[in-house]
């Protein structure tokens, strides 16, 4: 059980009256402008925007509706691939093809939105890890399309032209500050969706479903709208990646990447707002570092998950505003 | 009866597999009357007042809310029919304090799919939400998390969560079930002022209890209607006696 | 930002650049998948790698300037192959990529040092890579490719072992590569294809497939798959008995996957390497580059992949040797220069798609007279090299 | 395409056998999700233990029957181990919590097996006397394969006498229905939790033991198997013993019959498969409805 202490604050915090969460989209996007020079690498620090933004998008369903998918890779992948797609394929530019890729993800997320959410529990993470590897499948097989296994080749987006200026991407550090902008977007709406009315009632339903439905709410609706945000969200992480690393892999769609997402929230935070932040960074982090020396990286990184789990079940961050408001 | 019904069951019959769990069951209940339903457990009455909630629909049979078939409707939408009920079982959000609670019961009729506007800014819902803890008598509690806050209270602000949707008709499960003597008279001192306002149908199995706030009762047993009137007619009558008390007098 | 370090060298005064360079060491990338399923394979690669550095320093280096490799584990995962090549490229400043295990990997190496102009030399095997569409200026192919391969086995086993023929592939690119290099050379010979399977990849089980293939009464049995696919599938068919009537063929017999399965396993398989270490018995280079490695590591004998790792990086710092400078178009030139014999015979790059023309190894896996535990196969037909043997650069959609 | 007879009633056989190590890992799955409501994500790693304890231990004794019987056992004693200190202390506090400790512990074993045997796979021949085809009458099928459809039912029925029959099974089946009941009774819960995961593990270990004639050992073995074995526990209803046989047995035959049709589609038709199920009946084949709703 959360300490009351702790409740009250993210009482406040969903009231607004609490300092930082007014202004936690600026706190974050100040902090995220440093922040490329605290990573080992430019590379590493985009990474940690892209699966961030791709932990608070899963965050949204999990963390404040409550429903545990192990299906949105199928989101991440479909933006990825839909972004790709329009720039490799049909040689359109960037700003038609981030939106094909949101909007290709969220059309997915309505499909397995709506045939999952009928399912609960445990059996609603099985049924979306179901759909998700389907689609998974149809990707691989659609070869000349997605490039199959070998993925999907020669997303460059070099340069961008904006009235005034011209961007080169193949700069790092400008490459870092064209995703923040769409990541900071991202934030900010997620921030106003979730100190909503809308963002109240989903909360609700997360407490207590059946008291939502008879105050007057049409749980299947709030889900199913949830669901479709959570998969745009994804989806835009997802276009963003094709952009970053100008490919797509088809690992974007396997289960591990679903699994990530649930990893990266828990490891920061579940229903924080910046946890699924804080979990994305330190996952890289320590990937990246314990990697460097020794190749049994896999044995350190699944030793600090034990550890979390079993004495820091909050999260990062959820422990950090524990201490804070102790 | 008098031509002022606002809600009534016409024939409801509600069945699981081969258990009927209600049978032909046909009431009237008048507009700003305080009906309650009793019986024994297993009478059928939480059957029938979840259907009279939205949360069952019947296998057959008619319920009519101010002259319109409910009997299909979705659950969600009894609420903004005008009904309201709050259940046997404790039902509030626990991690949310006691006035967003009550809050978000009373933005349910006022607005649903905003996804834009901070909720701060509607803030003639939180006056309302603040309003009703005081009718309820827990204001004094609105920040803490509702799971912090005592049995009786809980009870309390279930209540006040049900009023939030100005409901015409509202239905109480048992809502003096688990509470002390004290809890329990003041619930129902509450009742009784709430029934001066508005429709009520109370469910409770404890006879006692709601002889003296009822002007009806309805009485179960295995299902069906065994007998119905004011609660001098209940206390005369045989059939009553025996099926639910065993005889005794009471 | 690589870029405009290079306008910065090209700016200052010459002599200074010269000083520069001799403090700065040639950096060499080296994105192999150290953990996971190919670890074995990538950590050889490592090995027979710093080989290639290390000989390059003792004689002298680039005037003087030393050489080092900065290793990074791709975790066979094309998204972090270019995560680390992007750290590689961006913030050590590479003069050269050399690496990547799986096609995936390496073609999303290339994306990204085609775009950025850094060399890239792949050791992984795949067809695309060649195609024009993914043709980078600045990438090269030391490794063989599924062509190739599947052409010098199918051109050894059709005429000997039988013409009614079952493939079993994996349903990706690679599987897909090496069906159709047996199919083009099987015309030749007027094979009968019984069936072609397609297995999903990374399949555990394949005993589903076998009572399928032993009802067709096939001479030849081709297992397209590759590593622990391989592995597997070899050792079920084995179980099965497919054996008894019928030959198995691979187009890439792995030393390291043999040496895992054991020889019951893979008894009487016949398949193609670029490279297998009892080349030493005819080829003075292999046997150089073989007793260097037995000295540096303690005995043990390169692998098929291991050796390319020295190939890939000892072409690339013997280009900038003669060329006298990392500047990337020099180099490119140069490595179009080379012939080089440096562990397995005459190679050379062809110019349109920078393929190494190389020779191709057939060989059998044995069971018996293994004279140590590393003494695995028979070299059965060493395919010298030959352009002929390479999809033509038309095909591959090259022009000019 | 020619179907004979013959060759469909060997698809068959085969399929079958596939089966059977599903319903085994199945069964655990099952048993510790029932129970506990503990998803656990370290049971591919249970088998893969199960084959490399059982591979150490051929090298040893030099006899396949006692890796048989001392894999179960040790990847048992690791399982008591794991629940005892690992697990417990996350009792009440939602699936979450034991899903991604047993995740970070799959990694953990992984890469200990890896430290311990490499992370290049280790062949693992077939013991002599199970090596071979026999005549079934339809065609030849390898021994070994008969063998591991009956040993996967020996253990099977092993478990259901033990848990239909004896004493303690009973305690388990109302555990599982009702903890509370149980407590009052005056048995320890937590005893019966500490066996389930147990046995769970040590049938994990024994399908892992079972499985490495056929596919060898590799520290990446549970890897794909445990997501198939999710599939089947998920389609027969998670909590379900009859369940996890009926499914385990339905996925390795539609694997194997959808090898033949269509081969490439052999693993994407299973996740089809559990979708539907779930979709016309949400709690799997044989699942009871409600549960973890």
């Amino acid at each position: 059980m959360r300490p009351l202490s702790l409740a009250l604050t993210a009482q406040r915090a969903r009231d607004g009256t609490d300092a930082l969460t007014r202004r936690r989209v600026l706190i974050a996007a100040l902090f995220l402008g440093v922040f490329p020079w605290l990573m080992p690498y430019k590379a590493l620090a985009i990474n940690v925007l892209i699966y961030g933004l791709y932990a608070v998008g899963f965050n949204l369903l999990y963390g404040y509706l409550g429903m545990l998918s192990f299906g949105h890779a199928a989101f991440f992948g479909t933006g990825a691939y839909g972004c790709g797609i329009v720039v490799a394929r049909w040689g359109k530019p960037w700003f038609l093809a981030i939106p094909a890729g949101v909007f290709s993800a969220a059309v997915v997320a309505l499909a397995i939105g709506y045939l999952a959410i009928r399912t609960r529990g445990i059996y609603f993470a099985m049924v979306t890890l179901a759909l998700a590897q389907c689609v998974y499948y149809v990707f691989f097989q659609a070869e000349s399309l997605t490039g199959g296994e070998n993925g999907l080749r020669g997303v460059n987006v070099r340069s961008i032209s904006l009235p005034g200026v011209s961007l080169n991407l193949l700069r790092p550090t400008t490459k870092y500050y064209f995703i923040l902008f769409f990541v900071v977007v991202a934030l900010w709406i997620v921030s106003r969706i979730l100190a909503s009315p809308f963002g109240a009632v989903i909360e609700a339903i997360r407490e207590r479903e059946a008291r939502a439905r008879a105050c007057g709410y049409n749980v299947a609706a709030f889900k199913l709208i949830t669901f479709v945000v959570s998969g745009a969200l994804c989806g835009l992480a997802g276009a963003l990646n094709a952009i970053h690393l100008s490919t797509v892999p088809i690992e974007s769609l396997v289960y591990e990447t679903s699994g990530l997402a649930v990893i990266m929230s828990l490891l920061g935070g579940t229903g924080t707002f910046f946890g699924p932040f804080v979990g994305a960074a330190a996952f890289l982090l320590i990937q990246d570092l314990t990697a460097l020396w020794t190749e049994h990286w896999q044995l350190i990184a699944g030793a600090v998950y034990m550890i979390f789990v079993l004495f820091f079940p909050r999260g990062i961050w959820g422990s950090v505003l524990e201490w804070l408001y102790r | 009866m008098s031509g002022d019904v606002i809600l009534s069951t016409i024939g409801v019959t509600k069945r699981f597999g081969r258990f009927f769990a209600l049978r032909d069951v046909t009431v009237a209940f008048n507009r700003g009357s305080l009906t309650s339903i009793i019986g024994p457990n297993g009478a059928g009455k939480s059957t029938y007042f979840n259907l009279l909630s939205g949360a069952l629909s019947p296998t057959t049979g008619k319920i009519f809310f101010e002259g319109r078939d409910i009997a299909a409707l979705p659950q969600h939408t009894f609420a903004h029919l005008g009904i309201a009920k709050s259940s046997q079982i404790t039902s509030v959000f626990p991690e949310l304090s006691t006035v967003e609670n009550v809050r978000i019961a009373a933005q349910a009729r006022r607005v649903r799919y905003n996804f834009w506007t901070p909720r701060a800014r509607y803030i003639e819902l939180i006056d309302k939400a603040q309003a009703l803890l005081e009718v309820v008598g827990i204001a004094h509690r609105g920040d803490l998390p509702a799971r912090a806050l005592a049995h009786g209270e809980q009870r309390a602000l279930e209540i006040a969560m049900a009023l939030a949707s100005e409901p015409r008709l509202l239905l109480l499960d048992e809502p003096t079930a688990g509470m002390s003597p004290v809890e329990t008279r003041t619930m129902m001192d509450l009742i009784a002022g709430l029934a001066a306002k508005r429709t009520v149908i109370l469910v409770e199995h404890k006879m006692k209890l709601v002889m003296g706030i009822s002007q009806r009762l309805v009485v179960l047993h295995h299902g069906e209607i065994v007998a119905e009137g004011t609660p001098d007619e209940i206390r005369g009558n045989d059939t009553v006696r025996r099926i639910y008390l065993g005889g005794r007098k009471f | 930002m690589a870029a405009s370090a290079g306008v910065a060298v090209a700016l200052v005064p010459s002599g200074f650049a010269a000083l520069r360079a001799q403090q700065v060491p040639i950096r060499v990338g080296f994105p192999v998948p150290l953990t996971g399923p190919y670890g074995a394979e990538a950590k050889d690669q490592v090995r027979a790698a710093q080989l290639a550095i290390a000989e390059f320093n003792e004689s002298g280096g680039l005037k003087g300037r030393k050489a080092e490799l900065l290793v990074r584990d791709d975790k066979l995962n094309p998204g972090e192959a270019v995560t680390r090549t992007l750290e590689l490229i961006e913030s050590y400043k590479v003069d050269s990529i050399v690496g990547g295990l799986s096609a995936s990997v390496q073609l999303s190496i290339n994306n990204v040092t085609k775009e950025r102009k850094v060399l890239f030399n792949s050791i992984s095997q795949s067809d695309v890579i060649n195609e024009a569409q993914d043709f980078s200026i600045y990438t090269f192919h030391e490794a063989l490719n599924p062509h190739m391969t599947t052409g010098a086995v199918g051109r050894y086993v059709f005429p000997r072992f039988g013409k009614r023929v079952v493939f079993l592939a994996p349903d990706y690119a690679y599987g897909h590569e090496m069906v159709r290099g047996f199919l083009s050379v099987g015309r030749q010979f007027n094979i009968q294809v019984l069936a072609q399977i397609l297995h999903p990849l990374g399949a555990t089980d394949y005993s589903t497939f076998f009572p399928r293939i032993q009802a067709l009464k096939p001479d030849l049995v081709c297992i397209c798959n590759f590593g622990r696919d391989q592995q597997l599938s070899i050792k079920q068919a084995t179980d099965f008995g497919l054996k008894r009537n019928a030959r198995i063929v691979v187009p890439i017999l792995l030393y390291t996957a043999r040496v895992a399965a054991g020889p019951k396993a893979y008894e009487g398989v016949i398949g193609g390497t670029s490279y297998y270490w009892r080349l030493e018995d005819t080829i003075p280079s292999a046997k150089t580059f073989n007793d260097r490695f037995r000295k540096a590591y303690g005995g043990a004998v390169p692998s098929d992949y291991g050796s390319l790792g020295y190939a890939g990086v000892r072409t690339v710092l013997e280009a900038m040797r003669r060329a006298g400078t990392t500047d990337v178009a020099r180099v490119v030139e140069a490595m179009l220069g080379l012939k080089y014999d440096f562990y397995k015979g005459p190679e050379y790059y062809r110019a349109c798609d920078h393929q190494a023309v190389q020779s191709v190894v057939i060989i059998e896996s044995k069971s018996k007279d293994m004279e140590s535990p590393a003494d695995v196969f028979n070299i059965l037909h060493v395919e010298q090299p030959a352009q002929t043997h390479l999809r033509s650069c038309q095909e591959l959609g090259h022009t000019a | 395409m020619t179907l004979a007879p013959d060759v469909l009633a060997l698809q068959l056989l085969t399929g079958l056998a596939l089966g059977a190590l599903y319903a085994l890992l199945a069964i655990g799955l099952s048993l510790i999700f029932g129970m506990l409501t503990v998803v656990n994500f370290a049971h591919g790693a249970f088998f893969m233990v199960g084959a490399y304890v059982g591979f150490f231990l051929y090298g040893l004794t030099g006899s396949f029957w006692a890796s048989l019987v001392g894999a179960p056992l040790a990847v048992g004693a690791v399982g008591l181990v794991v629940e005892r200190f690992l697990v417990r202390p996350l009792y009440g506090r939602g699936l979450d919590y034991p899903l991604l400790l047993t995740f970070g512990l799959a990694y953990v074993l992984v890469e200990i097996v890896r430290i311990l045997f490499g992370k290049q796979g280790l062949p693992f021949d077939t013991p002599e006397a199970l090596s071979g085809a026999v005549d079934v009458w339809v065609g030849y099928f390898p021994l070994y394969r008969l063998f591991v459809i009956g040993a996967a039912a020996a253990a099977t029925l092993a478990v259901w006498l033990f848990i239909d029959k004896t004493s303690y099974g009973l305690i388990i089946r109302a555990g599982a229905r009702d903890p509370v009941i149980v407590r009052i009774l005056g048995i320890d819960i937590a005893r019966v939790w500490l066996a389930i995961f147990g046995i769970g593990a040590a049938l994990a270990g024994f399908a892992g033991v079972l499985a490495a004639p056929l596919q060898g050992v590799a520290p990446e073995m549970g890897d794909t198997v445990l997501a198939e074995a999710f599939v089947v526990t998920v389609i027969g209803g998670m909590g379900s013993l009859l369940g996890a046989v009926v499914a385990g047995l339905l996925v390795g035959v539609t694997i194997s019959m959808t090898s033949l049709f269509a081969p490439e589609m052999a693993r994407v038709c299973v996740f089809a498969l559990m979708a539907l199920v779930l979709l016309v009946r949400p709690q799997g084949m044989f699942g009871r409805a409600g549960l973890l709703s």
